[in-house]
């Protein structure tokens, strides 16, 4: 630190520990959500009540682990659905009607959703085709793959093992299930990952500037593969927590889940542009949209002004937010 | 004492079947002072919104919940986590599967409807070979596919049982598309299988949109005359197409009543706690204007009586 | 000014008729290259003379048409900037490699992270934050680039404070030769006889530079030897020594023939 | 001239007469579309056959110039197809319901389709939101309004102003609607706009680099606020003519037109970066869809497939575009 | 050279306590300027000393926290950089600001594009490409600019390349006033005299014009007065008859306070 001392105007980084200011447009948004909702309905502000919203966005939670990694490279997943639903189809398929064992089984759904992230990793970095067209056309493979191998039948009598991360603890009045405190330590892990390792940061680096990031030798293609892969990996991970959620494996699951997970990455403050997020946003962003499903349906509106309401409230949200930035300026 | 609490969840908003089977339960509701709670899938086909909107009217104090599950099997094991907390189930239109999973179901029959116009179309083809378009819902829908083997089970084809998900086929078949349900799609899908089959004489259609779109696309290639088009739903602007011979005849189903009797049997739930229990189905009628022997149907003016939707 | 003179001592780099063509636009027409061991070799021409194009091509960030280039004698095939960089090779490039939302030590460090000791970290390539900032802090001073915090993002930078940045970056880790296209372009007097004096310290470590300039005063200050590119091509070598500055610019131009200069005056 | 013939090595434009490259790919793939199909079935390769897959993709098509103005300028647009069917829902049922003239009732369905685009506008220029978000935002509340305002019922019984661009007329064996050939002079009078006139050329540069624009003197504001509302025109006239093809006024309308339009525009070579590509592009784009689902169900391909198949070509159509530039360079 | 003395021509520009803030940097720290009609006055100063703060805050690119600026005597508000654009001064900016993907036509005429005659092209702004395209030809002729098609994207171009297109288009346009924030950084030696020649032939037009360098030489040959920008504020303004270069650079650099020149020094 000699050096350091030398040049007293430098510091060593205070600022760095200063909450990141990406994150407060959507907890601000949410602190206006909990007080309107806890105004509205006497049900709403509880422990249980926050448990059980929490299970809830588990499923797209963990999926826009994988949508977040993709957008911070610039990139987008509209496959993201699609592919969560394969992977619990081949998994529960697997070991329900070929007597597979049920973790080999589960391996396979996960590893089902790393291959086609690693097809959408190489067509993006091989061909240079932009993310939104090749996870188009992926989205549509993987539904296609989904109701051919399931023959649109949905797939019951699963094996515990499987929904295990269905079951609940209790934890002072809530009860949380394992799969909730499974995507929470996910998201801490990942939080850690981005901005503590050498990986997480070029994550940051190729999405800010991929030619700059190309030029200080990185090798740009293997870090955007490796984020697809990733994210694959996130996405067979949701597939477990949703076949979980739901005891049954359900082709038809996942259809909306590619808009619902990017609208929690946006509203979480990360840069549809790539380089500028952080990845708790994400999840106080699908928390957000999941208080306002719960809180409305408690307030007995009807579900086509929750539609007019959700559509409101997500511009609101991300005007809250830049707004924010604006002041902070 | 509370109010009580009944909860609706249909399979979408956006099916003027359910907005009307809705509106039954809402009046309903209101007549015997019990709140209402709805929501409903994001679409077509979303389980994980379903069991999302259980758990959100239990949270908000629904002791009953009626739903139309979109996945029959799939909604099965949150309802059964649902009843352990003593929540009563009325399974509405379709049935969840096991049928007993829920406390009793309100219903119609999609296989009987569908059986209705096969037998009906077989009658009206009097024995011309038929070359059949079907216009379906699309990939991996129950509903759809339940419709489809009913109307391939009724004109005599090849067929599968009520509980297949995948569609039929048979030589007769000349042409499968999907209509999604929606009249632009189903015109699309009718303009397409004429261009393969322009000899096509029997039209089989998802619901009454795909259909006004089929004779839409019939009457842009000059074939409107001489094409059977039968259909499901009986809505009310399906009856009309019934009464302008646009549609030859549609299996019509009640949503007003299946949601009146699923509040009724809640409130009652709530005030003196029997459960409502079995099934009991809320028929399905034959509505044509051209009746033909040996297949009971009932005319348009009947089918506007009992319609749903604006007469 | 004692400049030591390199001109015999062995070739590290040499490239031989390199073609670079970008759809009807021929920015390399058969260039020749060549540094010595030691030695600051300038690189001057025209706008649009090539000079970039040819830095590229020996970095690796564009993969020639035609031509080979050679490091220490050994033909070789850079497919990408990491391959020159793993061989010690270390450019700036005009249009600057930053990453605008990083932080200036994240961008200093970019592609070599220090890693935390200790077997866990290693696997999981946990970067030492710490000390990255105390190095970049360390780096910066010896350059007396007055920038304020080395967690601040590049974006808050001034043009020249950029540049800094890149050169910065480039000095502290070549071990084979170092590469400036215009490091010294936006920079103020101060900086820039920064720049200068760091780029004789690179030498003295005995690297070669490879620098390129529009600066002719601070070309003559520094270089070596003078490579003049000219319509994609190289069009001779000069030695400052020998030869004055309009003679040079007048040759850069296209005014007078290289064939037309006193045998001295090549290099 | 005296000046330009004082550089003999300026040429005085010559490649502006070249085709554009970008739309060589999109043309490729649909020249190896048409191949396959007409070997498949004798019935895909007729004049009749194809204008009747122009008819099909008229609505789309016409959504997809709104689209493509908007993805010039580097935004998206999610909002369009509910917009479209707003727009259809707001005409019909002011005529049919409400009594209104019915020219009256197409022009109130037309502003309202503006008055969306306006709002995406503002909200984009204005507090600085993604287009992604706003338009995901507008798009719920769009579906809401038109199930509110129509009880999610059909509108039938229209006035005849309303269905005449369904009309058809015979053109040489095939049988072009009025809407179809509406659509193709609108392409060529965008295409020509974008090219040849002051606005057009602002798209692009807004698109190419809104920092630069701006700092030229542009206001680059102005020009996304019109780009908006223009791309809300243009989905007022595609509800016009989805209203006049199907004869109803349909809620359901348009729920699949945004993805479906995007495709289009990234088909015909557009880049979703903004600031390059070429309307006519998009056209082709939209045909090459239409082609594919014509194609397919001629060739009784059952409907799962026509998905996977799909899926398939979307990146296969694009990656020949890739390559085909590639190869161009 | 005769340099026209116009230090007592009336006052063009005027800047009076000039504040901008980033966060907490201090770009401008009361910061004041003065431009007199006709004459060419250079800004220098060190990197991130505030040059390029502070004529975005003349030109309406930014918007000042405090201060005023009069132009011909009346406070003026730029909210953009078209209000600055309306009133006839041009600016180029030190990034840039090119659209990369249109041609070297179009750049030049971005904003002001020619419309053709008639009354319904002037009704649909129709663009006439052929005169644009001719003038374009004639303006980089003017400044002998090298460059084959002016229908090429301008992100073919080489920097310095790029360079010429914005300062041929500010030149071309300003009526009022011309700023430059490094416009010969890029450059070759020949068009950095093509663009100091261009620099005198506007201010033979009567425009005044501000000039940001680094480039002393450059700066000491072309400007009649000298503005010292130092840590956010205007350390004085110097006339380069009368001082030295050094003493210039010591003052800039903080070695020497302004109070120590000699009064001639000052202008
Ligand atoms: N990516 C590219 N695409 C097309 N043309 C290019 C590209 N890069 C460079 N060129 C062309 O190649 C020629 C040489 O460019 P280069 O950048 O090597 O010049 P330079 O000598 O570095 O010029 P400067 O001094 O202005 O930086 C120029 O005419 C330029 O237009
Ligand atoms: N957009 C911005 N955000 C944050 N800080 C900024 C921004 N723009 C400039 N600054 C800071 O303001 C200070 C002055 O910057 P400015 O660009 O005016 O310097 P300059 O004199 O033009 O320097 P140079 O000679 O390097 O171009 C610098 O410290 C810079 O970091
Ligand atoms: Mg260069
Ligand atoms: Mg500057």
């Amino acid at each position: 630190m000699s050096t350091a001392a030398a040049t007293p105007k430098a510091d060593t980084g205070s600022k760095m520990k200063l909450p990141p200011v990406a994150t407060l447009g959507p907890l601000i948004a949410l602190l206006i959500a909990v007080v309107f909702f806890s105004t509205q309905s006497d049900r709403f502000l509880s422990v249980q009540n926050f448990s059980l919203i929490l299970q809830q966005v588990m499923v797209v939670g963990t999926i826009a682990i994988g949508q977040t990694l993709i957008i911070l490279t610039a990139g987008i997943d509209l496959s993201c659905g699609m592919v969560m639903s394969l992977g619990g189809i081949v998994m529960t398929k697997l070991a329900v009607a070929s007597g597979m064992n049920e973790y080999l089984a589960i391996l396979c759904g996960i590893l089902a959703c790393m291959a086609f992230g690693l097809v959408n990793g190489l067509l993006v970095t091989r061909i240079k085709l932009p993310p939104f067209i090749v996870t188009l056309g992926t989205m549509n493979i993987a539904f296609a793959i989904t109701q051919l191998y399931s023959g649109a039948q949905t797939i019951t009598d699963l094996p515990p093992a499987m929904t295990f991360f269905g079951n609940t603890i209790s934890l002072g009045g809530a009860a949380l299930n394992y799969g909730t405190i499974f995507m929470i330590v996910l998201y801490i892990f990942m939080w850690w990952g981005l901005r503590d390792t050498q990986p997480g940061r070029h994550v940051y680096a190729v999405g800010n500037n991929p030619e700059a990031t190309r030029l200080t030798g990185i090798a740009t293609d293997k870090v955007l593969l490796m984020v697809y892969v990733t994210a694959g990996l996130f996405y067979g991970i949701a597939s477990l927590l949703s076949v979980a959620r739901t005891g049954v494996g359900d082709p038809n699951a996942g259809q909306t889940e590619n808009l619902d997970a990017i609208t929690a990455v946006v509203l979480g403050g990360t840069s549809l542009f790539g380089g500028r997020g952080i990845i708790l946003g994400t999840l106080l962003g699908a928390v957000i949209v999941g208080v306002f499903r719960n809180g409305l349906t408690l307030m007995g509106v009807a579900s086509v002004y929750q539609v007019l309401i959700t559509g409101v409230l997500v511009i609101l949200a991300v005007a809250t937010d830049q707004l924010s930035r604006k002041g902070a300026r | 004492a509370d109010q009580p609490v009944v909860g609706l969840i249909t399979k979408t908003d956006t099916n003027p079947f359910f907005v009307k089977m809705k509106e039954g339960a809402q009046a309903a509701a209101t007549a015997q002072g019990a709140k209402l709670l709805s929501a409903a899938g994001k679409q077509d086909g979303d389980n994980a919104g379903q069991v999302t909107a259980i758990e959100n009217m239990i949270a908000g104090g629904a002791k009953t919940i009626l739903i139309t599950p979109n996945d029959s099997k799939a909604i099965v094991p949150a309802i059964k986590k649902a009843q352990a907390q003593g929540v009563m189930f009325i399974a509405l239109d379709s049935p969840t599967d096991p049928a007993d999973a829920a406390d009793a179901l309100f219903a119609t029959n999609n296989y009987t409807a569908g059986e209705l116009i096969g037998k009906y179309a077989k009658v009206a083809m009097a024995g011309k070979p038929a070359k059949i378009a079907t216009l379906d819902l699309f990939p991996g829908h129950p509903v759809g596919a339940q419709r489809h083997n009913g109307f391939m089970n009724g004109f005599g084809l090849k067929s599968l049982d009520a509980k297949s998900n995948e569609l039929a086929k048979d030589a007769a078949v000349v042409c499968m598309a999907d209509s999604f349900g929606d009249q632009a799609k189903g015109q699309t899908a009718m303009e397409n299988c004429l261009q393969k089959n322009p000899d096509i004489n029997l039209v089989y259609t998802i619901n009454e949109p795909a259909a006004a779109g089929a004779y839409q696309a019939l009457k842009n290639a000059g074939k409107e005359k001489g094409v059977v088009i039968v259909s499901v739903d009986g809505g009310c602007a399906g009856i009309k197409n019934v009464k302008a011979g646009v549609i030859a005849a549609t299996s019509q189903q009640y949503p007003l009543k299946m949601a009146s009797m699923g509040v009724e049997a809640g409130v009652a739930y709530a005030k003196n706690g029997t459960k409502a229990k079995g099934y009991t189905d809320t028929g399905v009628t034959l509505i044509t204007d051209k009746p033909m022997a040996g297949v009971d149907s009932k005319d348009t003016k009947v089918g506007t009586d009992l319609c749903w939707g604006n007469k | 000014m004692t400049t030591p003179v390199h001109s015999h001592g062995p070739l590290v780099m040499e490239a031989k008729g390199l073609v670079k063509r970008y759809g009807n636009v021929t920015a390399l027409d058969g260039a020749d290259f060549e540094l010595r061991a030691g030695e600051i070799m300038a690189v001057i021409g025209d706008n649009g003379a090539g000079k970039s194009s040819l830095i590229k091509a020996l970095s690796g960030a564009t993969i020639p048409d035609e031509g080979e280039v050679k490091l220490d004698g050994k033909v070789i095939h850079f497919k990408s900037p990491m391959d020159a960089r793993k061989e010690g090779i270390e450019t700036v490039y005009q249009d600057l490699a930053v990453a605008p939302a990083m932080t200036i030590s994240e961008n200093l460090f970019l592609g070599r992270e220090i890693i935390k000791e200790g077997f866990f970290s290693r696997l999981l390539r946990i970067i030492d934050k710490k000390k990255m900032l105390d190095e970049s802090i360390a780096r910066m001073n010896d350059l007396k680039v007055g920038i304020r915090s080395m967690t601040q993002a590049v974006e808050t930078l001034s043009g020249g404070q950029r540049q800094c940045v890149a050169v910065a970056r480039s000095a502290a880790f070549a071990r084979h030769v170092v590469i400036l296209d215009e490091p010294t372009a936006a920079l103020g007097v101060k900086e820039g006889n920064m720049v200068l004096e760091l780029i004789r310290r690179v030498r003295e470590k005995g690297l070669p530079v490879i620098l390129i300039s529009h600066n002719m005063p601070h070309v003559f200050e520094i270089a070596d030897r003078i490579h003049i590119a000219r319509l994609g091509k190289r069009a001779c070598i000069v030695n400052p020594k020998n030869i004055s500055m309009s003679d040079t610019v007048a040759v850069m131009t296209g005014a007078m023939r290289p064939d037309e200069l006193p045998q001295q005056a090549l290099a």
